[in-house]
C-alpha cells in the first residue's frame, strides 16, 4: 500500500500496464517530455522511450484517429486528450469510428483503446477548462465511459478499462485529481467495469452520483444524517453501460432517488437514471426522482461553485425527496 | 523502375509537377518511362479492370431495378484503382475510400462476398449493417470502407505508425478523393505521417469531381500533389488513367516507404465518368460534353491497346474473359438474392465484445415484440 | 395554398428568406449549381447568384466555422449539413464557439445562424445516412433545435428559425421529406419555436412524438383507438428549448406518458421529458412513462424498420401504459 | 513600402523563403529593407511594446500571489503582437489567439477593461464567464479569445467573406500559434480563404514551441510559410522580433488583401521566452540555455536601440513611460479588486436572447437556495 492521489494512481496504473503489455501505448499532447500538463504520464517518457509515450502535434483529431489506427494493428493506444472540452475535433473519429468499427465489419475489426480525459471544473477553468462531455458518448452506441471518484478506483478501473476489447472513454475529474490521498495496493489489481458500488448504505434515500460530485453526495448525506436521513449513496464509476441493478434495487429499497452530476442537466445520465427507474421501480417510487445538476448554461469562470451540483445543492434535494 | 518519387520535400518546381505517364491514349509506352511490366502482370491488372468495370455496370443495373440498394462504382478510375492495388506486396494494407473494391478483389476477396454486401444479407461480411459496397475484408488486408469522408486517412497512418513501432514489414496505402483533401482528417493524417515517417502511401484519387464540386473549386492550390509540401510530405502527380504509370509510381513509392523512407502523397488524374453514385444525376451540373471529351482517356480501353501491341490479347480474349465474368456474377448475384437477411437478433451483437444488460433486454424486446409490415 | 412536399416547403421558405433579407446567405456542399442532394435548395443559385447560395469545399469544419464568422459580421447564413451523420467535424465550432458567442462576450457577440441538417432513417442509408443526432445539440446551452414534421411546420418553423437571434439547428426529417403533400401557404408565415402542438386529443395517454416519428405515433394512436383508447399525440416540433408546459398538461389530463423517438435510447431527449414529467406532474402518474426509440446499437441498413420505432412498437407501449 | 509579399502561390524557391528582416540585433535598419516609418509611430510601437511587457510581468506576479487565476502573456512575441496590429487599418478585424490582447490595448482597449477580465468580476466585458485573457472588445474591432486552439481561424475568413459579399472595405486578421497549424481549422479556414479569394491575413506566431512540442516536432513541412502553397496563399516568413520588419510586411499584405488581392499567411518567425502561461514550467522540456540565446533577439530592445540611433529615445524618456504604465496599471488593479463579482442572477442571462422557461426556473432555484461556502 502506498498513499497515493488521483495523479499518482493514474501515473502508476499507466506504468503497470506499460510493463506488463508492450502493446500499451501512451499518446497525446505533451503526454512526453513534460509528462502531461496534469503531470499523469510524468517520468513515463524516461521510462519507456519516444515510441511508447508519444508527444504528438496539435491534433486531437490525428490523436484519435491514428489510435484508432493503432489498435486496428494490435497496438493497445491509451490516447489524451489534454483537457475534455478539447475533445470535440475528435467526436467524429470517436463516435463514427471507434464505436462502430466492431458492429460495421461483423466484429472482423475491433478497436480496444482508453482515452483519458481530464474532465470537469473546480480548477478555475471558466468556459474551456471545465466541461463534462459525458453525455455524447454515453448517447453513442459502443463506447464505454468510465469516471472514478477516487485513487483506488481510478488504477483499478484503468487497469481494467486497458484489458477491454472495446474503446472506453476514460474520464478523470481534474477536481479530484489531487484533492485527496490513500491507500493504493502496489502493483496490478482489477476494478471490474459496469459494477456501480454502495459507498454508504441509508434507507431513507437514494443518491446517486460519481466522480468529483461523489465528494460532495457524501459531504451532503452526512450533512443530513442531522436532520434523520439515511442517504444511501452510490458511485456509479462506470457510467456506461451503466450498473442499472444497483441502483434499482437500492431504489427498491428506499423508494427514492436524487441523482447528481456535473454536466448540465438536458438529456444528462440523470434524465437517463430517472427513466431507467421509472421503467423498472416505478411501484416503488415514494417521491419524484430528482436531479442535482449543472446548469443548462455554459461553465462559467467567477461562479464555477455556484454552477456546480456541490454538497449545498444536494442537501435540500435530499431533504425534500426523504420527505416527500 | 525508372519512375521514382521525388526524394525530398522542397518545394516543387513547376516542371516535376508534370503528369508521369507511360502510355498515349492509344496504348503505345513511352520507352523512357516504360515499367516493362511482365505481360502476366499486366493481364491480370486488365482483366481485374475490365472486371470492376462489368461489375459496375450490372450493380447499377440491379440498382436501377430495384434489386439493391445502392451503388457507387470507378468508372474511368479502374487504373487508377487496380494497377495500384496490384503495386502492393501481400502484407501491405489498405485503407479505402468507397470506389476501391476492385482492389480488394483483386487482393482475393470473393466476389460472392462484394454481392453478398450488395445485398446485406446474412453472409454480408458486415452482417448487413452498412450500406452496399461499405466492405470489410481483414483476409485480404483491406479495412472497412465507411462513408465519412477522410476518416480512413489518420487511421492509415496509425495502422503504419504501429507496424513501425512494431517493426513490421508493411505500408499502408490510403485512397481517397480531391474532395476529401478538405476533410480534417487529411490534415492530421498528412502532417502525422509527415512528423512521424510513417510508412503510408497517400493514394488521391482527382476525379475531377466531389459530387458537383469541380475539383478546381476544391481548393486554390496550384495542384493537389503540391499539398504535400505543407507536411513535408513528397508529391508526385500521375495519370490516373494510364495503368503502367499507376502500377510505376506505386511501386516506387511502396519501396521507398518499405525502406523507412517515409509517406508519399501520389495524385492520379482521372475522372469519374459515370454520376457520383447511383443516387446521382450528373447532368445538373456538368457538362456532357466535358464528360465525352474526358472519356476518350478510357483507361481500359488503353491498356487493351498496349497488350494488343505486344500480341498479348485479342478479340477472343475479350469475349472469353467477359462470358466468365459474368457468368460468374450471376452465379453470385443469384445466391445473394436467394440468401436471407440477416436475423433480427444479429442487430444487437457486436455493439461491444458482451453484450451488456440493457442490449440483452432491449434483444429480447425487439425479437419477442410485434413485427413490421416493412420489408427488410 | 400550394401542394407542397417537406423538400418544396423548406426550398420556398429559403426563397423567401432570401428575397426578403438580403442578410441572408446559404452555403455547403452541393447546395448550388446542384441544389442539394435532396433538392432543398434547387433553383436558389440560379435566383439568387453564386455569392449567396454558395457551394463549398468538403469541410464541415469550414462550413460551420465560416458560418459563424458571416453571423458576427451581419449575415443571416444558413449552413447545409449534406447528412446529420456528417455533422460531426462540425461539432467543435457548434458547441464550442456557436453555443457560446453570446454568453462568453456577455452579449457583445451574437451568432445568429440555421444549420439545417436532413437527418434520420427510411431512405436505406445505414450507418452513415440514418443518424440523428440531436441529443448532443439539445445538451448544449446556447443551441436551439427544431425538427418539424411536416411540410406546413417545416416552412413557418424555418422562416422563424432564420429569425432568431441565436443558432438553430433545423433537424429536417429525411423519411418525410417526399412521403406526404399538404396544403401551405403562400408567402411568409411563422410557426413559432418553443411551441409544442397537440396534434391529436385523446384522454387515456399522452404520445410524445416528433419528425418522422410522429406519423408512426399518429397512425398507432389510430390503431389503439380500436381497442378503446384514445392517445393524446403532441409533437414537439422544437426539441429544445422543449415546450414542457404543453407535455405536463396533457399528462395531467391523461396521467401517462410514452414518448418515441429515432436517436438511441440512452440519454435521447425521451429521458429528459420523462425527468421532466416526473419533476412536475408526478402526483398526476397512473403508470410508468415509457420510452419508445431506437435501439442502443448503431443505425442497421438492412433491419432498418426493425430499428425505428415505427407504429408496430409504438402499439403495445401505448396498450401497456393505458392498461396499466 | 520595399517588402512585398510574394503575389502569386508558386512553390516558392528556398530563396523566397528567406525571413523577412529590417534590423539587426542591435536595432541597426537595412536600408534597402527599412520602411521608413515615421517615428512618431515608431514611438508608438515601442511603447505599446513596453506596455504590454509591464502588464505581463504584473500579472504574472499577481498570479503567483493568488490575486487572479490565470495569466498567459507574449513575453519575447512583443513586436508580432504589437507592430502587426499597429499596421492594421481602423476597419479592419482581428480574430485573436489568447496572446494578442497588446494588439487590443493598441487599438484603445481601456485598461480597466482588461484588469477587470483579469478578474472576472461584474465589469469583466466578458462577465466573468471565461478565463482571465479571454478578453472580447467589438468596440475596438477585437473578436472573443476564447481556449479551443485554431476556431477564430475559420471565423476570420467567414467574417472577411462576409465582408466580401457585403463590399465592406475590411480586412480580417488571425493570430494563431505553430501548434495551431495542426489544428482543423487551420486546414480549412486556409482552404476557403484560397478558395473564396478572401481578405484575410494569417499571422502564425511561430514562437518555436506549443506548449512542450517544440516547433519542428509539429510538422515536418521545411518552414510554416510553406503551409500556403497547400492553398495557393502566398507565404511569407518574416522576423517577428523585429517591428519593423513585422509592420512592413503586414501592411503589404494588407493593403494587398483590401485591394482585392486575396490572403496571405505571414509566419513570425519569434521565441517564447517565458512560461506557456502561469500554470506551466518550461524546464521540465526545454533548455534553459536555448532560452537565453533566444533572449539576446528581444525586440523591445532593438527596437529601443532603434529608436536611440536616431535620436529620438533616451532613458528619461524610459523611465517617465515605464512610471506612467505603472501608476496606470496600479489604479487599474485597485479599481478591480474592489469590483464585485457578478451577480449570482447574470449566470443565466445570456445563453439565449430571451430567457426560456427552464432557465428562468433554474435561475430562481439557484438565486433563492442555499449559497456555497466556497470562495469565487
Ligand atoms: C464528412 C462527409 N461530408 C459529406 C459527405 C457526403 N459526400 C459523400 S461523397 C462526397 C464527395 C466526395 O468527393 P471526393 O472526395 O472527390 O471523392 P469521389 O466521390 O470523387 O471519389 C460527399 C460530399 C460525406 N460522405 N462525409
Ligand atoms: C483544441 C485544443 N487542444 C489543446 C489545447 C491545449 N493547449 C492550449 S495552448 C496549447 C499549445 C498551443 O501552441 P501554439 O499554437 O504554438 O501557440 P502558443 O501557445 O505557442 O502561442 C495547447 C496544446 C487547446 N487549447 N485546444
Ligand atoms: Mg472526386
Ligand atoms: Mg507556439
Amino acid at each position: 500500500m502506498t498513499q497515493m492521489n488521483m495523479v499518482s494512481a493514474v501515473n502508476d496504473a499507466l506504468r503497470i500496464a506499460m510493463q506488463n503489455d508492450e502493446r500499451v501505448v501512451l499518446l497525446g499532447e505533451d503526454v512526453g517530455k513534460l509528462g502531461g500538463v496534469f503531470r499523469a504520464t510524468a517520468g513515463l517518457h524516461k521510462e519507456f522511450g519516444g515510441d511508447r509515450v508519444i508527444d504528438t502535434p496539435l491534433s486531437e483529431t490525428g490523436i484519435i484517429g491514428t489510435a484508432i489506427g493503432m489498435a486496428l494493428n494490435g497496438l493497445r493506444p491509451i490516447p489524451e486528450i489534454q483537457f475534455g472540452d478539447f475533445i470535440y475535433p475528435a467526436v467524429d473519429q470517436l463516435i463514427n469510428e471507434a464505436a462502430k468499427y466492431r458492429y460495421r465489419t461483423g466484429g472482423d475489426f475491433v478497436c480496444p483503446m482508453v482515452v483519458r480525459v481530464p474532465v470537469g471544473g473546480g480548477i478555475r477553468g471558466g468556459h474551456y477548462h471545465s466541461q463534462t462531455p459525458e453525455t455524447m458518448f454515453i448517447h453513442t452506441a459502443g463506447l464505454k465511459v468510465v469516471c472514478p471518484s477516487n485513487p483506488y478506483d481510478a488504477k483499478g478501473l484503468l487497469l481494467a478499462a486497458i484489458r477491454e476489447n472495446d474503446p472506453v472513454l476514460f474520464l478523470e475529474p481534474k477536481r479530484v485529481y489531487r484533492a485527496l490521498k490513500m491507500d493504493v495496493p502496489e502493483g496490478s489489481y482489477l476494478v471490474e467495469l459496469s459494477r456501480a458500488k454502495v459507498v454508504r448504505e441509508g434507507e431513507h434515500v437514494t443518491l446517486v452520483a460519481w466522480g468529483a460530485m461523489l465528494l460532495e453526495a457524501i459531504a451532503a448525506a452526512e450533512e443530513v444524517k442531522e436532520q434523520g436521513i439515511e442517504a444511501e449513496v452510490i458511485d456509479l464509476r462506470t457510467l456506461w453501460p451503466v450498473d442499472t441493478e444497483t441502483v434499482v434495487e437500492s431504489v427498491k429499497k428506499t423508494g427514492r432517488m436524487v441523482i447528481v452530476h456535473e454536466a448540465a442537466k438536458a438529456c444528462g445520465l440523470g434524465g437517463e437514471m430517472v427513466a431507467q427507474i421509472c421503467e423498472k421501480a416505478f411501484t416503488h417510487l415514494q417521491a419524484p426522482p430528482r436531479r442535482v445538476t449543472g446548469w443548462d448554461t455554459p461553465f462559467p469562470y467567477t461562479l464555477e461553485n455556484e454552477y456546480l451540483p456541490l454538497a449545498h445543492r444536494i442537501v435540500p434535494a435530499l431533504t425534500e425527496t426523504a420527505r416527500y | 523502375m525508372k519512375v521514382v518519387a521525388k526524394q525530398d520535400s522542397t518545394p516543387a518546381s513547376a516542371a516535376s509537377r508534370k503528369l508521369v505517364s507511360v502510355l498515349d491514349l492509344d496504348g503505345r509506352a513511352d520507352p523512357e518511362q516504360d515499367p516493362r511490366l511482365e505481360l502476366s502482370l499486366v493481364k491480370r491488372i486488365y482483366e481485374a479492370m475490365v472486371r470492376t468495370h462489368l461489375i459496375d455496370a450490372r450493380l447499377m443495373k440491379l440498382q436501377r431495378q430495384g434489386r439493391i440498394g445502392f451503388h457507387v462504382g470507378c468508372e474511368g478510375e479502374e487504373a487508377t484503382v487496380i494497377a495500384s492495388s496490384a503495386a502492393l506486396r501481400e502484407q501491405d494494407w489498405i485503407f479505402p475510400c468507397y470506389r476501391e473494391v476492385g482492389g480488394a478483389l483483386y487482393r482475393g476477396l470473393p466476389l460472392q462476398s462484394y454481392i453478398d454486401n450488395m445485398y446485406g444479407n446474412s453472409n454480408d461480411t458486415a452482417k448487413g449493417r452498412q450500406m452496399p459496397d461499405h466492405v470489410t475484408a481483414r483476409s485480404v488486408h483491406f479495412a472497412s470502407i465507411t462513408a465519412p469522408i477522410g476518416t480512413q486517412i489518420t487511421q492509415a497512418v496509425g495502422f503504419a505508425w504501429a507496424a513501425k513501432i512494431k517493426k513490421q514489414d508493411l505500408v499502408t496505402v490510403t485512397y481517397f478523393g480531391d474532395g476529401a483533401t478538405s476533410s480534417n482528417d487529411f490534415h492530421a493524417g498528412l502532417n502525422f505521417a509527415g512528423v512521424f515517417q510513417t510508412p503510408t502511401l497517400f493514394l488521391l484519387r482527382n476525379n475531377g469531381w466531389a459530387i458537383s464540386v469541380p475539383a478546381d473549386h476544391q481548393t486554390h492550390s496550384r495542384c493537389y500533389a503540391d499539398k504535400g509540401i505543407a507536411y513535408g510530405v513528397p508529391g508526385v502527380r500521375c495519370d490516373g488513367t494510364d495503368a503502367l504509370a499507376v502500377y510505376a509510381v506505386t511501386r516506387a513509392a511502396l519501396e521507398r516507404a518499405a525502406n523507412g523512407g517515409g509517406p508519399t502523397l501520389i495524385e492520379f488524374v482521372s475522372y469519374r465518368t459515370g454520376p457520383h453514385s447511383s443516387s446521382d444525376d450528373p447532368s445538373a451540373y456538368r457538362d456532357t460534353a466535358e464528360t465525352e471529351e474526358q472519356a476518350k482517356r478510357d483507361p481500359i480501353k488503353r491498356l487493351r491497346r498496349y497488350l494488343e501491341r505486344q500480341n498479348a490479347w485479342s478479340e477472343a480474349d475479350q469475349t472469353a474473359v467477359e462470358e466468365r465474368l459474368q457468368a460468374e456474377l450471376n452465379a453470385c448475384i443469384e445466391r445473394a438474392e436467394a440468401t436471407a437477411p440477416p436475423s433480427i437478433a444479429s442487430m444487437f451483437e457486436d455493439v461491444f465484445e458482451d453484450m451488456p444488460a440493457h442490449l440483452l433486454e432491449q434483444q429480447a424486446e425487439c425479437v419477442n415484440g410485434p413485427r413490421t409490415r416493412k420489408r427488410h
